[in-house]
Parts: structure tokens; C-alpha cells; sequence
């Protein structure tokens, strides 16, 4: 089984692979274990969120639990859900922009073992240009134009994946970079209804662009609304119904990390984690699934074992940013 | 390096690089050192810096004792004017909005590139560092400054890869490559202030910390390095430091 | 022309319009009959139809009585799902997540292409018409179905100009001019409805309306057309008509 | 005096002219008049809002009022704003997708009048390479990469100023819409602070890029609210301050437009414009003119012309979209 290709694919190929979705407005409600069956091995899976914001965790837990290999991940920029991709072997190539858990926490010594020791890829772009390949690829055009990774080592290191031309109209030189259209993508939302309208508060990260440039979109929700209130206030919405195929409503979904207005990360338990990881990377991240991954019954298990006290810690730092 | 009774490197790195920013600029801030000199200057003699955060926020206050895990979280959000998506407050520094980056680095050069990627070879690197962020982005489109130690390690003659462009391979070749606007503006290490020759594009020493010799930057250069009408900066005020401790009191970042 | 007692020629072209709209599809709709007819049909066939307009909404219910004077002003956000900048519903349709455009047109070809922009030379033109609007993008980008009423003047062997191509000069040549997605679908008029031949993509009588005859369709259009297993389409409902004009109470565009 | 390039600008003179520019937060509110003499004969200036939604019609009341000449004007859909502008000799030279009042009224006498006599220029895009043209030119590159208007007249008689490219990564054409960076961008707003931040209810039209591309940017809101109400809710906010250079508070500044949530469209008050037009196009608008932009003593003024019966009533219905 060979990796998902990253480059552009032509007009045809991109209109012919809409056309066969249904877009229709259906019901699209399951569950995480139904969602997880959507994705193939050997697929190109991008994350929506950013760091440890709004990042599906729950949909990661679920795709790390069905045993999926070989995925090519993208992301904005990626935390400890990337060392969990690599370790559980469910990716061995990330395409991000930064990698680690966090500055605060020191480098990630599980993307160290996995990247220095060749047994898995992290291959990095700019931050702005990794937006503006899913934007290009939302956008339904091959490439985007920029000026940003220009006379790198960033760009020196991707140089099979990138062109050059000088502009026809300045005489400038640009880079222009190659869309990018995901198989699957994975959003975490504060709200959506069965249809996967999706209105997000606060940091809209790269998730707009992500949701229109792939072929299918797993969403998971904090709760499922009704299409009612949806359509009382539709310039809130910023993900629309037909580019969605999976609603699962996952509460704390994206615990550990945060969701913008309900909770902020979980502080002391990524501080044990980075704390286990630093110790023995591979040990570490191991126990670490074991415990959090593979053993808990189901999601509910999984909040338990980070207990009520952090949840409820998290949540009231988290609503903190609407009721101050 | 001056780190006395009362501050911390870090703290010293905040202070002198919030004395670089002025009022009524457009900063494009790092996690960090970066984060809390600009909010420095925002309390102190920029009330109206505009900072910018690369997970899609303009102009926030941030809250004293809740300084984010990284530029992506809502803490960030604070007070903002605007909430953006990442691409677009990044294309604010493509359009020419920005008039400042600011963030740290783990590995610069003569020129002002930076690495923040690989130590050793790239293709089999001693260490895989975290990589380029917004990095590439903010020094590629607009002015930067950058703050870290100043240790030999850290400041080389060639970086083991450029994530970061500063001034390449310096004189005209940042333009040459496609980079017509910006380029590194300072450089605030623990020890001096650095600026780059207009001409060649090389490093000089522009001032030195209360107590610093230029001998002592030297040392701690892997490059020669010029000076420049050398200047001493004040020492941090009361004022600056506490303002600072009010913002990071568990010292997350200015330990 | 088969305007009756109990309906205008508009009302005809609105109710064979909607007929052909499918559940569950996704419709870019112009205003006026394309306006009146997706929302027919959403209200008596197909309950899950997807509506777009080019103003910026996805998905909303039109409400009776309150149609909108064009695609662009609130009245067409009325129960939307979603409101999204102009430049982004329309880029929905280069995505490819459209299955259908559904618009007027002034003056059509054989080959399917409409002229909506100069009657007579384009640089000296006897008429400037309005021009495009997103009908060029819509018929670029998806597949197309027209209503217009069935003249000789509308109906010509070559468009004074293609504001909104169809199969441009028929056969492959629309995917050789860099459009291989979409095209022309159907045109339905007051007279037939029409389609258009797989290979040389010239326009076909498919469909006859009751009362009508091959004869009167080719009297009324300048251009050799030919037929195709002809059938015979239903007259309009009485429940057609009645939602129809409980729409549009003022005969905006139904008059 | 020449009329303004709408052709792309170097990369280094576009931001040589965006770095000259005050972009702190700074207070900027003034008057119709003060924000009019911003503007120079023979300059771009785009305008905000599309057909009858939210036109900055105040503004452009004030800049026909102040006497400038030789605009070129680019606009999403132009309606009654654009007879005023050719009758008045503002702008001889329209750059947009469709021009004409509405469909409902038919075709606008005024904008044939002036076009089929070759007095003023209207130049046609197709609606979202307008879009993409302000879009290349928020993002600062020099085009847009895009699959419409291939092989139309529209692309053929704006061959000057377009290229073809085959796509480096697919083989695809491609059509490159130059980028639109306006001199000057006119937006209406339901409210803005006094530094520029502005809140947009409902349809967005191409205002925010027409903001982010444009040199200047002036505001007209129907209200000017607290910096603090802004940033109680950041998300909201549309377009940003650091991009606009005045803020002018005018009620009823799209009236007889509509602006969502406030008011819909004046239509006897259109429905008259429409019937004076079309009877005599050029003594109709000069008889509007006069009555409505240059006999008014000022703003206030001009709305009792429109009369207190017609502004209650648009505003009843204005309201209906979130009071029902």
C-alpha cells in the first residue's frame, strides 16, 4: 500500500470526485467508531485546529483505536496528537508547519526519536504557505502564488513539490505553491446540527479552507443544534452542510486541548505527559496510548481517566473567555 | 552576560527588546520572550502597538497571569480587535501591513538567517528541531527582530539550514531570491544589540549591555564581528521588571 | 405559446423549470424565474434542495410574498443555512460542489451559448445589455439550465457575443478552451424544452409543451434544430400555479 | 490628466505604498466633506456592497457633491449608483460584472445612454473574477490563478489586461486575473469604532478584500460604537482597523439601498428613479441630481427629501430579518 500523493490533481479528476458525493441535505449523525471506518489506509488526513486548539482528538482516539496505518497527515501545526499518529503507527508522515507539544513543555523528544531515527517523516512548509495550499485547494485551482518561502532551506527541502515562475504581469518572482486536497479532513466544533452546518467561535484557525478542500469531512461537535438555530443566525455558520459527511457530537472532544470558549488545555495532565515522554520517548507515548487509547471502554472512559476535577478546571477556565 | 540579583536573562531579552518597538507600530509577536516584550511596550511606552498573534489575532490585550501555551490559544485572544483565520493574519505581512516580526531563535548566522529546524545535517540531523512555525513567513515578508542568547553555539558563521531568511548570503541576494521587503532589522541577545551593515548585510555590534565588554561578545560570536559606534543600554528599570513579573509571575517564560 | 386562461408565459417557464430540478441537488439560481422555480420545486418535489445565490447564501427558504428585487439583498438570506462572501459562494461552483446553474438569458446559440452582455457589434453595440454578473462563471463552472422565452431574435445561429458559454463552436470545444467540467443541460421555454446532442452538442427539441408543434419551435428559432423522440410535456398543476402565485402576489416576475 | 492602471503593481511598489501609510490605532472619525477630499481626480476607487446592499451611497453622495472627476470605478454589481456617477461625470470608466438598476425595473436607460454614445467606458469582468481580481490584491500577489471565463467574449475583450498560462503542476489552462489593489475603497458598515474596526451583519459581498486591497479605505457606518463593544466580541469584526483611513458616521448611508438588518431598498422611491429615467435618460438623471445630490443642504437634508414616511417604512421591513 503505497502513501497518498500530496500534489494537485487535474481539474477533471478534482470535479469528477465532487460530483459523486452527495451533497444533498441528509441526516449524517453517528458515532466516532462509524466516523473512524470512513478512512482508508494509506489516505491524506488533514486536522483542523491548531497546536492544542480545537484539535479532534476524539476522532483521533477513534482512528488510533481502528488500527489505521500509513496516513499522511497535514495540519496547521501540530502538537502531542502527532507524537500519539506516530507511535500508535497510524501515520509515518506529517506535513506540518511546526511539531512539538509546545514551547513551554521544550522540544517533543517522541517526533525526535521518530524523525531522527528515519522511521517516520515531517515534512515542513511555512505556516502561511500550508494555509494557502488548503486555500488553494478549496478554491479549486491547482496552485497559489506566493512570496514567502522564497531563497529557504524550507523551500530548498520541497523543491519536487514547488515551482517557480517569474509573474507575467510584474516580472516578479513567485513561488507557487501546489494545492492541497485531503482525502479526510477531522474538524472539532463547538456546534453543529445533524446536516453539519458548523459555527465556530473564536480562532477559526485553518479549518474553513481545510472543510472545502477535501473530498470528505469528519466533523465532531461538542453538541448537535438544530438546523433551526442555525438558520436564525446563518452568517455565524463558516462550515456549510454539503461539504460534510460525518457529525459525531464528541463533548470534550478535543481534550487535553482546548475549545475556544468552553475549555482551555488541560495544564497538569500535558505537563505529565510531556514530563513521561522527556524521560523515555518511547516508553513514554507507549504507556501513555495504552492508558488513555487503547484501554478506556469508550470516550466517556476516556474523560474519567482524566478525571472530573481537571474537566471541570478546564471548563472554567475555558468559559472564563465569554463570562470574565 | 549581566543577569544580576534582580532579573533573569530572559527578563533582560524582554526588556531590551520592548525598548525597540515603538508606538503606533504594527508587531507581528512569537510565543514567548517575544509575546511578553510586546505586551511590555504595550504597558509601558506603546499604548498603541498593534500586536499580532499567527493564530489569527489583531490587536489583543493579553491578561496578566494568563499568558498562553502558544500563539494558537484563546488566551491569546484577549481583549482583541479582530479574530482572523491563520492565513489571513498572515497574508497581513505578505500585503505589507506588518511592520515588525518578533520572535526568538535556536541558531543564527552572520547574516541574520536563522535555523530553527535541524542541528547538523538536514537530510540525518543531530536534533530535529520543531521547524519554521510562522517563522519563514514573518522574516521572509517584513522587518524583523530577534532575540535569544547570545552564545557561540547559537550565533554561527552559516546556519545548518536556513528555515528563516534573514540577509542570505548578504548584500543584494535576500532581493535576488524573491525577497524584495524586509530583513532583519536587530538582534537582542542577553549581551548586546546587533544591527546589520547596510551595504554587506553583515552582523555589527550596535550596543552593549551595562557591564558587557565587546571583547565578551566576541568570545561568545563563531564569526567576526564588527562594531558600531557602540552605544550602552540603560539598565532595566523597577518599573519594567515588576510590570513584567505581573505578567509571568509563575516565570513561565522568563525563568 | 400556450398561455392560457389560468397562466402567463412566465409562470409556464417557472413551473417546466422546476420540474426538472431533482431532489437533493445543489442549484445556483439567478433571480426571477430561476428564483421562483427552484423555490417551486423546493416546495412541492424536492424538500431538500440546495439553494445558492450569488449574493453569498447557501440554502435558504424564500419567503411568500417577500421575493427579493435581486440575488443580493436580504430577502435571500431569509431561513439560510449560511451567509459567505460573494467571491466564496461562487467559488463553491469552481470547487465543484454545484450541480446545476439555473438562469435567464437574453439571446442563445445552437451550440448553447448566451448573450447577455451586447445586441449588435460589441464595440459599437445597438444595445449594452447588463453584462454577465455570475452567469459567465456559473456556465463556465457547472451545468446549465436556461429559461427564456422562445423569439427568433433570442434563438440565433451565433450570439452577437458569448458572455456565458455553452459548448462554444460544439463538439470538444469547450473542454479544449480550458473548460472540461459542466456545460449546457437544458432550455426550457415556453414553447419546448431543449437539449443538446452528445457529440456534435447542437441544440435538440426534446420535449413539446401541450398545444405546441414542432413547427412553431422551428418557426421560432432562426437555427436548423432537430428533434429528438419528442415527448409531450403535462400542463401546469393548479397546485403549481397556486404556490406559484402565492410567491409572487405582485406578479414581479410573473407578469 | 490620466486615468488610474488597474493593472498589477510591482511587489515593492505595493509595499512602498502600504508602508507609508498610518496604520496605529488612532482616531479617525470626520465628516461626509472631510472624507471626500481624501479622494483625487482620476483615481481607482472601489465601492462596497453589491446592486442595492449596502452602496456607501452617503459617501458617494458627498464625492458627486465635492465636484471629482475621471474615477474609474470597479464595483461587484452596479446599480443606481453608477447612472449617478456617469450623469455626474464622476467616473467615465466602470469596471464591473453587471450594471443596470435591478432586473425588476429593466434595463438602465442611463447606463446605456452614456455607454452606446461612447461617453464612459463600462468594462466587464465576470462577477467572481471581480471577486478574485480584489481577492490577489488583498493577499498582495500580482494575479489569480482561475478556470472561468476561458473561452467567452468577456476574457476576449479584456485580452490586454489578462494572461493564459498551462498549469506547471496538471497541464490545465488556466486563466491569471490580475490582481485589483484600489486607490480608494468606499464601504458601508452597520457599525465601526472610531478607529475603524467594523462589525458587518449578514452579507459580507466583497467588501473584506476590497478593504485589505485597497490603498486607502474610508468607512461610512450607520452607527460608531465603542472600541470596548468591538472587542467584546473580535470575532465579528470584518475588517480591521489598521486598514482604514476614516470613519464617517452616516444613518441611512446606503439609503435608497438597503443595509441588512436596518433598512431594504426604498423601492417607490427607486420606482420612480426607474420611471423618470426611462422617460428621458439624461434630463432624468440631471433632474435627480439636482434634487436629491445637489440641492440638499447636507445629509440630513437629503434623508427628509427621501421623506419620514419611506424611511420608517424601510426600516420596518429592514428590521424584519432579526425581529420577525
Amino acid at each position: 500500500m503505497g502513501h497518498a500523493s500530496t500534489l494537485p490533481k487535474t481539474y477533471q479528476k478534482l470535479r469528477d470526485e465532487t460530483a459523486v458525493r452527495d451533497r444533498s441535505l441528509r441526516e449524517k449523525v453517528m458515532t466516532l467508531e462509524e466516523a473512524a471506518s470512513f478512512v482508508s489506509d494509506g489516505e491524506h488526513v488533514a486536522i483542523g485546529g491548531c497546536t492544542m486548539s480545537r484539535t479532534p482528538i476524539a476522532m483521533l482516539w477513534a482512528l488510533i483505536r481502528s488500527g489505521r496505518r500509513k496516513l499522511t497527515v497535514s495540519r496547521s501545526i501540530v502538537s502531542t496528537e502527532g507524537d500519539l499518529l506516530y507511535a500508535s503507527g497510524v501515520s509515518d508522515h506529517i506535513i506540518t508547519s511546526w511539531f512539538s507539544q509546545g514551547i513551554v513543555w521544550g522540544i517533543s523528544q517522541v517526533m525526535r526519536h521518530f524523525t531522527e531515527n528515519h522511521v517516520a517523516k515531517f515534512e515542513e512548509w511555512s505556516h502561511m504557505s500550508m494555509g494557502l495550499r488548503y486555500r488553494a485547494g478549496a478554491m479549486g485551482i491547482p496552485f497559489m502564488p506566493t512570496r514567502s518561502m522564497l531563497g529557504s532551506g524550507v523551500r530548498d527541502v520541497v523543491t519536487e513539490s514547488v515551482k517557480e515562475m517569474i509573474c507575467p504581469y510584474t516580472d516578479d518572482k513567485l513561488l507557487l505553491l501546489p494545492a492541497l486536497n485531503p482525502d479526510t479532513a477531522l474538524i472539532h466544533v463547538q456546534r453543529a446540527d445533524k446536516y453539519g452546518n458548523a459555527q465556530l467561535d473564536g480562532l477559526q484557525f485553518m479549518d474553513l479552507d481545510i472543510a472545502m478542500a477535501a473530498k470528505r469531512v469528519i466533523l465532531t461537535t461538542e453538541r448537535i443544534i438544530s438546523n433551526d438555530q442555525i438558520r436564525r443566525t446563518p452568517d455565524q455558520t463558516k462550515i456549510p452542510f454539503l461539504t460534510v459527511d460525518a457529525v459525531v457530537e464528541a463533548p470534550f472532544g478535543a481534550a487535553p486541548h482546548e475549545c475556544y470558549g468552553n475549555y482551555e488545555p488541560f495544564f497538569s495532565h500535558l505537563g505529565a505527559y510531556a514530563e513521561a515522554t522527556r524521560r523515555d520517548p518511547v516508553a513514554g507515548v507507549e504507556e501513555y496510548l495504552n492508558r488513555y487509547y487503547r484501554e478506556p471502554k469508550n470516550w466517556a472512559d476516556y474523560l474519567s481517566l482524566l478525571g472530573v476535577t481537571e474537566l471541570l478546571d478546564a471548563s472554567r477556565r475555558g468559559r472564563s473567555i465569554v463570562n470574565d | 552576560m549581566i543577569e544580576g540579583a534582580n532579573h533573569t536573562s530572559s527578563e533582560l531579552l524582554a526588556i531590551m527588546s520592548a525598548r525597540i518597538l515603538r508606538d503606533g507600530q504594527v508587531v507581528f509577536a512569537g510565543v514567548g520572550v517575544p509575546l511578553l516584550a510586546a505586551t511590555l511596550a504595550q504597558r509601558l511606552h506603546a499604548p498603541g502597538l498593534t500586536i499580532l498573534f499567527e493564530g489569527g489575532v489583531l490587536g489583543p490585550f493579553v491578561v496578566p497571569g494568563e499568558l498562553p501555551p502558544s500563539t494558537n490559544e484563546q488566551r491569546c485572544t484577549r481583549k482583541a480587535n479582530m479574530i482572523l483565520p491563520i492565513t489571513d493574519v498572515l497574508l497581513l505581512l505578505q500585503r505589507g501591513y506588518v511592520d515588525v516580526g518578533f520572535m526568538g531563535g535556536a541558531q543564527i548566522d552572520k547574516y541574520g538567517n536563522l535555523n530553527s529546524s535541524y542541528i547538523g545535517d538536514p537530510s540525518n540531523p543531530k536534533i530535529r528541531l520543531p521547524g519554521t512555525g510562522g517563522g519563514n513567513d514573518i522574516s521572509s515578508l517584513t522587518q524583523m527582530i530577534v532575540t535569544m542568547k547570545h552564545e557561540r553555539r547559537r550565533f554561527v558563521e552559516k546556519v545548518d539550514f536556513v528555515t528563516s531568511p534573514g540577509f542570505l548570503d548578504g548584500g543584494t541576494s535576500r532581493a535576488e531570491a524573491g525577497l524584495p521587503a524586509g530583513g532583519m532589522f536587530k538582534v537582542v541577545t542577553d549581551l548586546a544589540i546587533l544591527g546589520f551593515d547596510p551595504v554587506t548585510r553583515e552582523m555589527v555590534v550596535e550596543a552593549l549591555h551595562p557591564g558587557v565588554t565587546l571583547n565578551e561578545v566576541r568570545d561568545n560570536t563563531s564569526f567576526d564581528i564588527k562594531a558600531n559606534g557602540i552605544e550602552t543600554t540603560e539598565s532595566p528599570t523597577d518599573r519594567e521588571l515588576s510590570v513584567l513579573q505581573e505578567f509571568d509571575p509563575d516565570r513561565i517564560y522568563t525563568a
